[in-house]
């Protein structure tokens, strides 16, 4: 540790740190285009330049390392001077159309010239015209005006990616970032490049125009798209109630989680994000009219437990079948095993998964689901739909998830009295079914999910959920209550981190160490 | 007291072949360094002063000094990519003298403990280049190259590699990305290449000039080098004298010879009916001096005290009929043109004063761009990533502010 | 008492004048229904739907949006009036423009006139100056809500 | 027989020119006078195939508008008094008319018509008493309601009207002395008679101060602006808050009648009714010497145009009053009322009653 003085305010801070980090850890912002956590100082933007006492030249923040005693002044006359020095070139040659940028509200350039420029232009020269639109990957538009060449997306291309599809091409003003010899950024990974540039150079063509950055509002969450479980920031409009347009994400963000998934996200989650928007299932639906059942969650609740409990009383609780899938939640799972397995000793229980694919290297796992080892943990046995086995003996059957292939389950569904689906989405299921109910899906409630290294990670409710949903973990409580099988032990459980202590004093390894 | 010790033989033909270099007593550096320690060789470098001759003037014994011994091959890079424009006498050193270059080369290597050396020389030094390459494979032929070299154990191979005509690889870190077949743009230093160069292995990069001075040194001992020029700046100096003179060329000269001195008295005055205007003295990056200063010492400190460089001692001189809009449009022209782009304050601000120069050239200009391009010139002072902005700022600021009157009076 | 008094003359006044006003506008009433004519009026009222008042320059009336020189309009679907409308009447889908060196093209533009308050910051918050309410329209009563939705070909002239 | 069918008639021209007034006086007047007071016009719109006429088809469309609306009785009021109250209001205020007399007789034939629905001997305590009454419209309308506010208006306007009831009554008392009649055809013709002479024996010039209460008080019973707290619409909104269509239409004919009975009462008690000045029976007889006989259609034609435009003018002393004035406070209308009216009419008994005991 070494002491070191930031604007005369003395820092600790371990040695080797460069002073961009030690001042981000003091709470003071030092700004920078080029340089990013991930990535080795470049030192080309010449934004964080810092007055060091002793030194005749300002020094760069982000590569400068700390030594003991050095005095670092972030904000004195000569370093605002030289940031609207260097703010003035970038904008001499960056074309001031903000209103029609998509960075605009998150840009870095427009936040340090609100910040240290706010000058009269002296710049009455012509601007380099340059292209604007040029394709260079799948989803990603290069506006070579725009662009500030601070190299962020090359440098991700060529450390982290290492696939080098960018590079700089021409030198002095005529420096463009391009792609080599008509291939373009095709992996897996692009959508990272529009996240990181700093400026609206790189825009993702899914999000391109579609909406303004400050109409959006955003939460954290984890992705399920696939086992990784990375973290990330989904970004809504909660709807426009007058024109009829509904709530809608617009766009999916990396988070920083340096376990999981450092600063990326692969493409598949990244732009994956159309289940949340299309298809929702918001109402509870009945098939069977002559129940005469309305579709209200409590209703609905006392019939199934009326349903469960006559079973039991019967000792028919064999004849229950369960279908499950790895998109449930840890509490979920954990509330599924003790009401079915342990309580009513259910034997069918399959699993509904999507289908395994190729995962690649980095991120991106085979199993397409976010909660298989969460499962697994639990204590279930994985085994696919086996409707043959679910068609025989077989009174009650309740299913989750719209990954159920329809063809499978028709005929085996036909001699079954009792047939229950929880759902997120409107498909062809939903009429195979009795009683359809709508769930919020990952985003749209609280919980926890094992990840692929099992890895226990929580997360909260960004969304709300659409229509009548109820959380799984809410309804499967409710019924372990109606069902009055064990009464005392589901009446604690009103949230998913009391169901979660619930699990931790079961299973050690969901234990949470103190 | 005009004694030319580097540039002695230059008159002799055919004096680039090695047998007429072996002649005249060449390579006997070579064969004493090789049967001193290293560390005697650096001992001896170090005391000699002799401070490199690429522009920056950092002694080249210290410089050596700070490659560490580690367990990693280590490689010397000479920098012969002479992109200054009024600078040519690193031309003249190879294409005259290439194996003084050569001797120096393998004393170098010998000292700091390296087997291969790169000579990156300038694109367009066609002719230059390969005479150089002809005189490594003529120093191979007599065993002063290649495997065991004199029989004393060390190995060393040299390699001459052509530049691209990129100005930005004369600035030591760029030469070493380009040498590394990358663009050459400048790294971030520190890590400095002594430590962190060439693939990522200590690297000592010298100028030509710097490394043709070695086998002086130790052929005639320190002291003798110091005396032939000031105490704290060992040796003689070549200055490229260009521009309005009745003989332009290039004059080895001890430092601290006064300005005056070179201009009319070497270089035989001012050209008929020419008056004197401006000097640059020390290559296009140095700050010009006005007629007025020309009475100063050429050496390193006085230069820097006039405010200006000795740089690579390529002085050019400017008559009154050479108008220095004219002159400060050239300069702009080239920085603007040079630039490698990587860091903003050079890419932008170097272009948007070449552009504010070109309409005033044009007559379109005001008042206020000469404040602006002054303002504009000291915003990149001191803040870019490589000195390639400094060397652009510092002639604009001199020229725009020296001549201010010249400059306005052509609005 | 005297402020009794005062307090009575106070009310004496008050009819005084209102019965002055009454006096002699009905005496220009008068001379008008038999036939006289005089410069002034008895009235100071505008027979609005036969008269207009002529609507000033910097009156706020309908917005509309500003053809460019294609006869597209100019506005670039920036959406900073959709931000800055303070009663959120404002709705624009962006486009992407096929045109190289333009960005994007509002798809939808659609204004909420029964939403609006008539405050202007749209026009002031137009970086394009391609929405103006200058149309001297202030008549913009339906029968239908829906019918006060103007949409994009509406609102172009 | 024939009497009955005389009362019927006289009844009809009584309820027609009381109607015909109400609408023109209370509608069409109230807006025009309004409108010129203000520098407007007023109401021009209604027309009849184009044809406007000074905005005479008003009222026309006003009656029209009110009774196509909707009769709204909203839920949890009490249906029946809520239907049955304005009618309450409405028939008290129309009964008083029966008492005023619009002329002296007429002789058709052998015939002689008292220009009177009914000619009372307690003609004044019968308008009393039922103008009083219509304070029950007002209560039951602002109660059955169920609506705060319109309980709030009705209970003000019950308070008010209690409270001004009782300066009415008084300020007649020294009225009632000098005419020792209740009955007020018997009134009207006492103010016949000439004082000193020349002068006729009007209230106004006997009563001045009982005047001036009577009339107050009366401008406070008809809850007119500035007395009018039972409707405060920037407050309160009134105990008619509830009402809508024909019901709230005739709360308003209630209120437009109340102005007309009341400038027909001060035309009567104060104004000499129908007299004219220095007219008698058989034509004017002038207090210098000399005299215009008349024949007798003639004298009754011209009583009773002098009576109307009496009423007439008043009228438009209410509506201008009610044009000019801000409300009062609701403390101050009581201050007004109590300590002011109240007290000043009984003065006004002490001094009639000593004045004419020294006389």
């Amino acid at each position: 540790m070494v002491k070191i003085f930031i604007n005369e305010m003395p820092v600790e801070i371990e040695e080797g740190t460069t002073v961009l980090k030690a001042a981000e850890k003091a709470g003071i912002s030092i700004p920078h285009l080029c340089y990013h956590d991930a990535f080795p100082p470049e030192g080309s933007c010449r934004m964080c330049l810092v007055e060091i006492e002793g030194l005749p030249k300002l020094e760069l923040a982000c590569s400068t390392r700390v030594r003991e005693g050095m005095k670092v002044f972030t904000k004195s006359e000569k370093v605002v001077e030289a940031r609207k020095g260097v703010l003035e070139f970038l904008l001499a040659e960056h074309p001031l159309d903000c209103p029609i940028c998509d960075k605009a509200g998150d840009c870095k350039l427009q936040d340090y010239y609100d910040e240290y420029g706010l000058f009269e232009s002296q710049f009455s020269e012509h601007k380099e015209k340059r292209a604007k639109k040029v394709k260079i990957g799948k989803n990603l538009i290069h506006d070579q005006e725009r662009c500030i060449l601070c190299r962020r997306c090359v440098r991700f291309l060529r450390e982290v990616i290492k696939t080098q599809e960018l590079g700089v091409f021409e030198r002095g003003i005529h420096s463009s970032v391009n792609i080599y010899d008509l291939t373009p950024v095709n992996n897996n990974y692009s959508g990272n490049l529009a996240q990181i540039c700093p400026v609206g150079a790189i825009t993702d063509l899914d999000f391109r125009f579609k909406t303004r950055a400050w109409f959006l509002e955003k939460g954290e969450s984890i992705c399920p798209l696939c086992s990784r479980g990375c973290s990330i920031i989904i970004e809504y409009h909660p709807g426009h109630y007058r024109f009829g347009v509904p709530r809608k994400v617009y766009r999916i963000h990396a988070s920083k989680n340096q376990e999981v998934n450092g600063f990326w996200i692969c493409d598949l989650g990244r732009y994956g994000y159309s289940y949340l928007n299309e298809n929702r299932l918001d109402r509870i639906i009945v098939n069977r009219e002559e129940w005469r059942l309305e579709p209200v969650w409590d209703i609905i609740l006392k019939f199934l437990a009326q349903k469960l409990k006559r079973l039991e009383y019967r000792g028919k609780t064999s004849r229950i079948a369960l279908i499950l899938n790895s998109w449930l939640s840890n509490e979920e799972l954990f509330l599924l095993h003790k009401i079915f397995k342990t309580d009513l000793n259910a034997e069918k229980v399959f699993f509904a998964d999507p289908p395994q694919e190729e995962g690649d290297n980095f991120l991106l796992t085979p199993e397409r689901s976010p909660n298989n080892r969460g499962a697994r943990e639990m204590g279930f046995d994985i085994k696919p739909v086996h409707s043959k086995a679910l068609a025989e003996e077989t009174d009650l059957i309740v299913a989750f998830g719209s990954f159920l292939a329809e063809a499978d389950l028709k005929g085996a569904l036909g001699k079954i009295e009792t047939k229950v689906l929880f759902t997120s989405h409107v498909s062809g299921l939903n009429s195979l079914f009795d009683i359809v109910l709508p769930t919020p899906l990952i985003a749209e409630k609280g919980g926890s999910l094992t990840n692929v290294d099992g890895r226990v990670q929580k997360f909260s409710a960004v969304l709300d959920p659409p229509g009548d949903s109820l959380p799984e973990w809410r309804m499967l409580a409710e019924l372990g209550r109606e069902a009055g099988i064990n009464v005392s032990f589901y009446r604690e459980f009103t949230s998913p981190e009391e169901i979660f202590e619930g699990i931790g004093k079961e299973i050690s390894f969901f234990r949470v160490e103190k | 007291m005009r004694e030319k010790i580097l540039t002695r033989y230059f008159g002799l033909e055919n004096f680039f072949k090695i047998d007429e270099y072996l002649k005249q007593g060449g390579y006997q550096a070579v064969q004493k360094a090789l049967q001193m320690k290293p560390d005697e060789i650096l001992e001896e470098v170090k005391k000699a002063n002799l401070r490199g001759r690429g522009g920056a003037g950092f002694p080249a014994g210290v410089k050596w000094g700070f490659v560490p011994k580690v367990d990693k091959p280590k490689y010397l890079c000479v920098n012969a990519d002479e992109g200054e424009p009024g600078t040519f006498k690193d031309r003249y050193i190879i294409s005259h003298n290439p194996h003084l270059l050569l001797e120096g080369i393998i004393i170098t290597s010998y000292c700091v403990g390296i087997h291969s050396a790169y000579i990156y020389i300038r694109g367009e030094y066609e002719a230059v280049a390969l005479r150089l390459e002809g005189a490594i494979a003529e120093a191979h032929e007599k065993g002063f190259l290649g495997k065991n070299i004199l029989k004393s154990g060390f190995d060393l191979d040299v390699v001459v590699h052509r530049g691209a005509g990129a100005y930005i690889c004369g600035e030591e870190t760029a030469l070493l990305e380009s040498l590394e077949g990358k663009r050459g743009n400048p790294r971030l230093k520190p890590p400095f290449p002594a430590s962190v160069g060439l693939f990522n292995c200590p690297t000592v990069i010298n100028n030509v000039e710097t490394v043709s001075n070695i086998p002086l040194v130790i052929l005639n001992g320190a002291d003798w080098f110091v005396g032939k020029g000031l105490p704290k700046d060992g040796g003689t100096r070549i200055f490229g004298v260009s521009g309005m003179v009745e003989k332009p060329g290039i004059y080895e000269l001890p430092l601290g010879t006064s300005l005056k001195d070179i201009i009319f008295k070497h270089a035989g005055g001012m050209k008929k009916g020419k008056k004197l205007k401006a000097v640059i003295p020390g290559g296009m990056s140095a700050p010009v001096l006005k007629a007025d200063e020309v009475d100063i010492k050429m050496d390193f400190d006085t230069l820097v005290e006039a405010g200006s460089m000795l740089g690579s001692a390529a002085v050019i001189v400017i008559d009154t009929g050479t108008s220095m809009l004219d002159v400060l449009k050239t300069v702009t022209k080239f920085y603007a043109h040079e630039s490698c782009g990587q860091c903003t304050p050079c890419r932008i601000g170097t272009s948007w004063i070449n552009k504010i120069v070109k309409r005033m050239a044009e007559g379109k200009g005001s008042k206020k761009d000469i404040d602006n391009i002054l303002r504009l010139a000291s915003n990149i002072l001191g803040k870019t990533l490589c000195p390639l902005g400094d060397a652009a700022a510092m002639p604009i600021l001199s020229i725009a502010k020296k001549f201010r009157k010249e400059l306005e009076a052509r609005l | 008492m005297i402020k009794a008094i005062e307090y009575f003359l106070e009310i004496i006044r008050g009819v005084v004048i209102t019965g002055r006003h009454f006096f002699v506008n009905m005496f220009f009433h008068t001379l008008k229904v038999l036939g006289i004519k005089t410069k002034r009026k008895g009235a100071v009222t505008i027979q609005y739907p036969e008269e207009k008042k002529k609507i000033a320059a910097r009156h706020r009336s309908l917005h509309r949006l500003v053809p460019g020189e294609n006869g597209k309009p100019r506005c670039v679907a920036c959406m900073l009036c959709a931000t800055v409308c303070p009663s959120e009447c404002i709705y624009i889908e962006a486009a992407e423009d096929p045109d190289l060196e333009m960005q994007k093209y509002p798809a939808k533009f659609i204004i909420d006139i029964g939403r609006c308050c008539f405050c202007g910051f749209c026009v002031e918050a137009c970086p394009e100056d391609a929405i103006r309410m200058d149309t001297a329209e202030v008549e913009l009563a339906e029968y239908n809500r829906d019918d006060l939705v103007y949409d994009l070909d509406r609102l172009l002239r | 027989m024939i009497e009955v069918l005389i009362v019927f008639i006289k009844i009809i021209c009584a309820l027609v020119w009381f109607l015909a007034l109400t609408l023109y006086l209370a509608d069409w007047v109230e807006r025009k006078q309004s409108a010129v007071i203000h520098d407007r016009i007023g109401a021009n719109r209604a027309s009849i195939f184009g044809i406007r006429i000074l905005g005479l088809f008003q009222p026309i469309a006003d009656a029209i508008k009110m009774i196509f609306k909707e009769d709204f009785v909203p839920p949890f009021s009490h249906k029946f008094i809520h239907t049955i109250a304005p009618f309450i209001s409405y028939f008290f205020v129309a009964v008083t008319i029966a008492a005023v007399p619009f002329g002296d007789s007429i002789k058709i034939g052998e015939r002689t018509i008292t220009l009177q629905v009914l000619d009372f001997n307690v003609g004044l305590l019968f308008i009393l008493a039922m103008l009083s009454l219509g304070i029950y419209g007002i209560i039951l309308s602002g109660w059955a309601s169920n609506n705060r506010y319109s309980l709030l208006g009705g209970l003000r306007g019950a308070a008010q009207l209690i409270s001004y009831e009782v300066a009415l009554g008084l300020s007649l008392v020294g009225l009632i002395m000098i005419y020792p009649s209740l009955q007020l055809s018997s009134i009207v013709h006492s103010q016949g008679e000439l004082l000193f002479g020349f002068l006729p024996k009007w209230g106004i010039f006997l009563q001045p101060i009982g005047f001036l209460v009577f009339y107050f008080a009366a401008i406070a019973e008809t809850k007119r602006v500035p007395f009018d707290l039972p409707e405060g619409e920037s407050e309160i909104i009134g105990f008619w808050t509830e009402y809508g269509g024909l019901k709230w239409g005739l709360f308003m004919m209630t209120d437009g009648m109340e102005i007309i009975v009341i400038s027909a009462l001060v035309t009567t008690l104060f104004f000499g009714g129908w007299q004219v000045p220095w007219l008698v029976a058989d034509g004017f007889h002038w207090p210098w010497g000399g005299e215009w006989l008349l024949p007798h259609w003639v004298v009754v034609l011209l009583q009773v145009a002098a009576f109307n435009l009496k009423v007439i003018f008043f009228c438009w002393l209410q509506v201008l009053i009610r044009w000019t004035y801000p409300r009062f406070r609701y403390d101050q209308l009581m201050d007004f009322g109590w300590k002011l009216l109240i007290p000043l009419s009984l003065v006004n008994i002490v001094g009639t009653g000593i004045v004419m005991s020294i006389i």
